[in-house]
């Protein structure tokens, strides 16, 4: 069982990078979700349902949508100027 | 019913509900009840906390929430619930900033007309986790009113909705984000080593020698609260923060928030390290240096500005530089001192930036250069502003010039005098000379602040001129009362406070006299001088004076450039801060 | 294997910031920041995690069973609100900014002075 | 400053950091070893004192309460200003009713979508209340469950188009559901303090372990909880939706200014 914890530890580390090397904020979007899922899976594996399953709602969902409709309000900004 | 103890959550609470109701009946409420409403609820506060200052003063009034006392945990080492203690200085600071609160609702009377009730919504909840954050005794629950006072500001700094005043929201946001994900990481190895997240115990637990966790916890910390504090090199953000929100929201940026970060600072290393010996050496011998180099490069920046909110904003980080100095007295009379600068200071700041929003509302720009000459039918304001000037200048009367004066005996050190006496004559100065050039008309050709960053900005202007001008001059009252009235209260609850986390403070060495030595004019006779040399200055013709004038912006330029409003260049000054306020920990 | 947990948060901790300083777009900057929160999020839960322990949850085992530390998770399900709020926050004003000046460039926007 | 400069700043710092955080890492307690007696006094103490089966609820809802109440004055500091940044810069009056974009071109939905949608919405809507009901006794609680009603009203707008969704879902509605949830929480820390308790003690009877209603004010901190996050968040994503629409003509920037 501690392998587990000790692989999903380095994934979340990796997905943390993979968040941060994706300079186009476009790409970025699927690396944020990737990036909710490890955790949150993560935290299944510390033992933590109630924080997996928040962040699963927060950081897998609506933080990405969050980030998906401000580039669309960027792209309406852009376009009418 | 009447112990006031069981009454201390109201001093949250009540703010939280009339924020909540407020937004609920938004879209309901006649126009200028809100205006009222918080006006009220603020000054209800200002007398609830200062009766629990009163009451508080010999025996800390507690209250654990949800009725989970200590003995509820059957265990002695753990404590279930959090708890608010209101002692003597917490509840006389939580008093200062609700007055404040209450000075500036009725600045901003009718100032957001068109919107619902939002400005009030937001400052309530920024006064009620300024209150909390004074009051807690649970480290995660700081964290908590760290984070809501914080997003209370971010959304109250982008309120203009002008381009300038988003881009400095994002700077404030940015870093200060990143200050509260550190206290945060803070928070985690304190509690990894100590098991718990009450002062009290986390007191004893880091007795003696508290470890490598204890100094690595109190360092990301400090990183969190010095940033709050704007204590150089994690000051950048203040700046842009300041000079872009609305000045009712300024009033309380420079009177209250950035103190509370220096109040929080005094309040973690009393209440969870008074025993760490690591701690507080770097405590009594590191800090006052930081203390120091803020103040001096304080001074120097408002010296070279132009744009009147600006100046204030660098004032406020020049004066708070003293402040962290009294905190680092670790003396019962420096805590005093300490207490009563953070008071007289809030006061004058608030007052001055009242000003600098009149002058935005009559003029549409608070620009000492644009404004020259243009301020003569406003000669009460003028007056207002050249009584503060001279107080932050150290004029020997009043609560600003005792405070220094304390934090002064109490410390001692050459260096820390110095850089109290140049902070404050550069401030005042450059007070002085902007009063003149704008309500005097003096002329003479501007130095180095002719490069200052600066911008035109739109303030609604309908709004009586009495009414802008009456909470000014009332903290100018208040600031001017005689200091022996505060000056023995705060003094015993500053000791009760010392006493009770057994810091057994050194003996209580008398209080500075009272005299008015000739001493005591040098700083506001400096700073007359700076500002009249100023005013008076001829412009550079010979080529001896080019060359000279050329000399004298040089410093100033490079802190222009160093002030580069870049949030990436902030994010980097404050990562060499952290890492040096480490290194100083790892080679102890 | 007893200190990775720690290396781990150390290192979200880093590469977030590292993200921040060299961020050249607003919403990129953003999702750097959620970055260095996670890495809040491991350290807290690493703290309060046992080994064979089960979840803090007595529904399906009784209460005297090994559980691991609810405390810190209530903590990170505190935190993981002012995760979303703060970025709520900043998604919004960087909305406003492009509207306003045009760019979301961080090594470009600076307020008060004509943009670079 | 260049690029260049901030990265070597930024290197220096991590050297500067390095000696200092290895010798943190290596004295923290070993992964998985260590006890924290705050949580084992919870897991000790709490499901016998009130009832209930979910500790991180317990904790987060009556333990805690105070950093919840913090953490829903947040929420509604974070949509006031997110309304305040995004609903000012339009100006008031267009709010009301959804405003097209000309040009735009509507998707014409086909009838499987908005059948499909209109099944899932209303499923995940039942699921999150489902989550927030069972916060007490499973996994899950109120902020989870706020969500997942906000992400179902969100859903909604797949299916029934921008116009439509606008008709259902409304602003003003939002708000005092928002601002009901944060002063019901306020309202059980204040009523205690008239009986002479503490704030937020539990005065409700506490009911029987694992049942759903167990736990006495929990129960109404975490259905206010439900409320405020549901309503909170669907404001948060209704105003970012309507900026994708902002209208053509340039509204006057903001009344703050």
């Amino acid at each position: 069982m501690s392998w587990l914890t000790g692989i999903m530890l380095v994934v979340a580390a990796g997905a943390g990078v993979l968040v941060v090397l994706s300079r186009d904020p476009k790409r970025q979007l699927f690396a944020l979700f990737a990036n909710g899922l490890v955790l949150s899976l993560l935290f299944f594996v510390l033992q933590a349902p109630d924080v997996a399953l928040s962040e699963i709602v927060v950081g897998a969902v609506v933080v990405p949508l969050l980030f998906l409709v401000a580039l669309a309000a960027i792209a309406v900004a852009k376009v009418r100027e | 019913m009447t112990d006031p103890a069981s009454l201390l959550p109201l001093a949250v609470l009540l703010p939280l509900g009339a924020a909540a109701a407020l937004l609920m009946l938004s879209h309901w409420l006649p126009p200028r009840s809100a205006d009222l409403a918080a006006t009220i609820v603020s000054l209800l506060l200002a007398l609830f906390c200062g009766w629990l200052a009163w009451r508080g003063l010999n025996q800390p009034l507690i209250h654990w929430f949800a009725g989970w006392t200590p003995a509820s945990a059957g265990r002695p080492d753990v404590r279930l619930g959090i708890s608010f203690v209101a002692d003597a200085p917490s509840a006389a600071v939580s008093a200062l900033y609700a007055l404040l609160f209450a000075a500036s609702f009725v600045f901003s009377w009718g100032y957001f007309d068109k919107v619902h009730a939002h400005f009030q919504v937001l400052m309530l909840l920024f006064l009620a986790a300024m209150i909390g954050f004074c009051m807690t005794r649970d480290l995660f629950n700081l964290f908590v009113w760290f984070e809501l006072m914080s997003i209370a500001a971010f959304a109250l700094t982008a309120y203009p909705l002008r381009e300038s005043s988003l881009e400095g929201a994002l700077n404030f946001i940015v870093t200060n984000t990143i200050a509260s994900f550190s206290m945060l990481m803070g928070i985690g190895i304190l509690y990894a080593r100590t098991g718990t997240l009450d002062f009290a115990l986390m007191a004893q637990a880091l007795a003696g020698h508290g470890g490598a966790l204890a100094a690595g916890g109190f360092c990301l910390l400090a990183f969190a609260l010095l940033t709050k504090a704007a204590i150089v090199p994690f000051h950048f953000w203040l700046s842009d923060a300041h000079a872009v929100a609305p000045s009712p929201v300024s009033v309380i940026f420079s009177g209250a928030m950035v103190s509370a970060g220096c109040f929080g600072l005094f309040k973690i290393v009393i209440g969870i390290f008074p025993l760490d010996r690591a701690v507080i050496a770097f405590v009594h011998d590191g800090l006052p240096w930081f203390g120091i180099v803020t103040a001096i490069l304080g001074g120097l920046t408002a010296w070279a500005q132009r744009h009147l909110k600006r100046l204030l904003a660098f004032s406020t980080i020049a004066h708070l530089g003293i402040v962290l100095v009294g905190v680092a007295t670790l003396t019962p009379e420096g805590e005093a001192g300490m207490l009563l600068y953070i008071g007289g200071h809030g006061l004058i700041k608030g007052a001055l930036f009242m000003i600098a929003g009149i002058l935005l509302a009559r003029f549409n720009s608070c620009d000492e250069i644009a404004l020259y000459g243009r301020g003569r039918a406003l000669w009460p304001a003028g007056l207002a502003m050249g009584v503060g000037a001279l107080l932050l200048a150290n004029a020997p009367v009043g609560l600003l010039y005792r405070a220094g004066d304390v934090i002064d005996n109490a410390l001692g050190w050459r260096a820390e005098s110095i850089a109290a006496v140049l902070s404050s004559a550069l401030t005042g100065g450059a007070l002085l000379r902007a009063a003149a050039r704008i309500f005097l008309g003096c002329s003479g050709a501007p130095g180095p602040e002719r490069s200052a960053p600066t911008e035109r900005e739109r303030e609604k202007s309908d709004r009586p001129l009495w009414l802008m001008l009456l909470p000014c001059c009332l903290l100018l009252v208040l600031a001017l009362l005689p200091a022996n009235l505060l000056e023995p209260f705060l003094r015993r609850a500053a000791r009760n406070l010392l006493t009770a986390s057994n810091m057994h403070p050194a003996v209580m060495n008398g209080a500075p006299p009272d005299a008015l030595t000739p001493s005591a004019f040098l700083t506001p006779g400096l700073a007359v001088a700076l500002a009249l040399l100023s005013i008076l200055r001829l412009r550079p013709v010979g080529r001896f004076a080019r060359f000279a004038a050329r000399l004298e912006t040089l410093p100033f330029r490079v802190l222009h450039i160093l002030h580069s409003g870049l949030v990436t260049d902030y994010v980097m000054w404050m990562a060499l801060g952290l890492s040096a306020i480490a290194m100083v920990f790892y080679l102890r | 294997m007893s200190v990775l947990p720690w290396c781990v948060a150390a290192w979200l901790f880093a590469v977030g910031i590292y993200g921040v300083v060299t961020s050249r777009h607003y919403v990129h900057l953003v999702g750097c920041l959620s970055v260095c929160q996670s890495a809040t999020y491991v350290l807290l839960l690493a703290v309060g995690f046992h080994w064979n322990a089960g979840p803090p949850i007595f529904y399906d085992h009784p209460p005297g069973t090994p559980a691991v530390d609810p405390v810190v998770q209530a903590l990170v399900l505190t935190d993981i609100v002012i995760g979303a709020t703060v970025t709520a926050l900043l998604l919004a004003i960087v909305v406003q900014v492009q509207k306003l000046s045009g760019s979301v460039d961080p090594q470009r926007l600076r307020p008060l002075r004509p943009n670079a | 400053m260049r690029a260049r400069w901030r990265a070597a700043g930024l290197a220096v710092s991590t050297v500067a950091l390095l000696p200092a955080a290895w010798s943190v890492i290596v004295a923290m307690p070993s992964f998985g070893e260590h006890v924290s007696p705050y949580g084992a006094a919870v897991n000790a103490v709490v499901p016998a004192a009130r009832h209930v089966s979910n500790m991180v609820a317990a904790v987060n809802f009556d333990l805690r309460g105070l950093d919840t109440l913090g953490e829903e004055s947040m929420l509604l500091c974070a949509v006031t200003g997110t309304v305040v940044l995004l609903r000012g810069a339009r100006g008031e009056e267009t709010s009301g009713s959804a405003i097209r974009l000309p040009g735009r071109a509507i998707a014409q939905r086909s009838d499987a979508t908005i059948l499909i949608c209109r099944f899932a919405a209303t499923l995940l809507f039942f699921f999150g209340v489902y989550v927030a009901l069972h916060g007490l006794v499973t996994p899950g609680g109120g902020f989870q469950g706020g969500v997942v009603i906000a992400s179902a009203l969100l859903l909604l707008y797949l299916g029934e188009g921008y116009a439509h969704w606008r008709s259902i879902v409304r602003g003003r509605v939002l708000s005092v559901l928002e601002g009901a949830g944060a002063l019901l929480f306020v309202l059980v820390g204040l009523i205690p303090l008239a009986f002479g308790k503490a704030a937020f003690q539990n005065i409700l009877p506490l009911g029987t372990f694992r049942d759903l209603y167990a736990g006495g004010t929990m129960v109404v901190v975490n259905a206010a909880v439900a409320c405020a996050v549901a309503g909170g968040f669907t404001l948060i994503l209704l105003e970012f939706m309507e900026e994708t629409r902002a209208p053509e003509t340039e509204t006057e920037p903001g009344e703050g200014g």
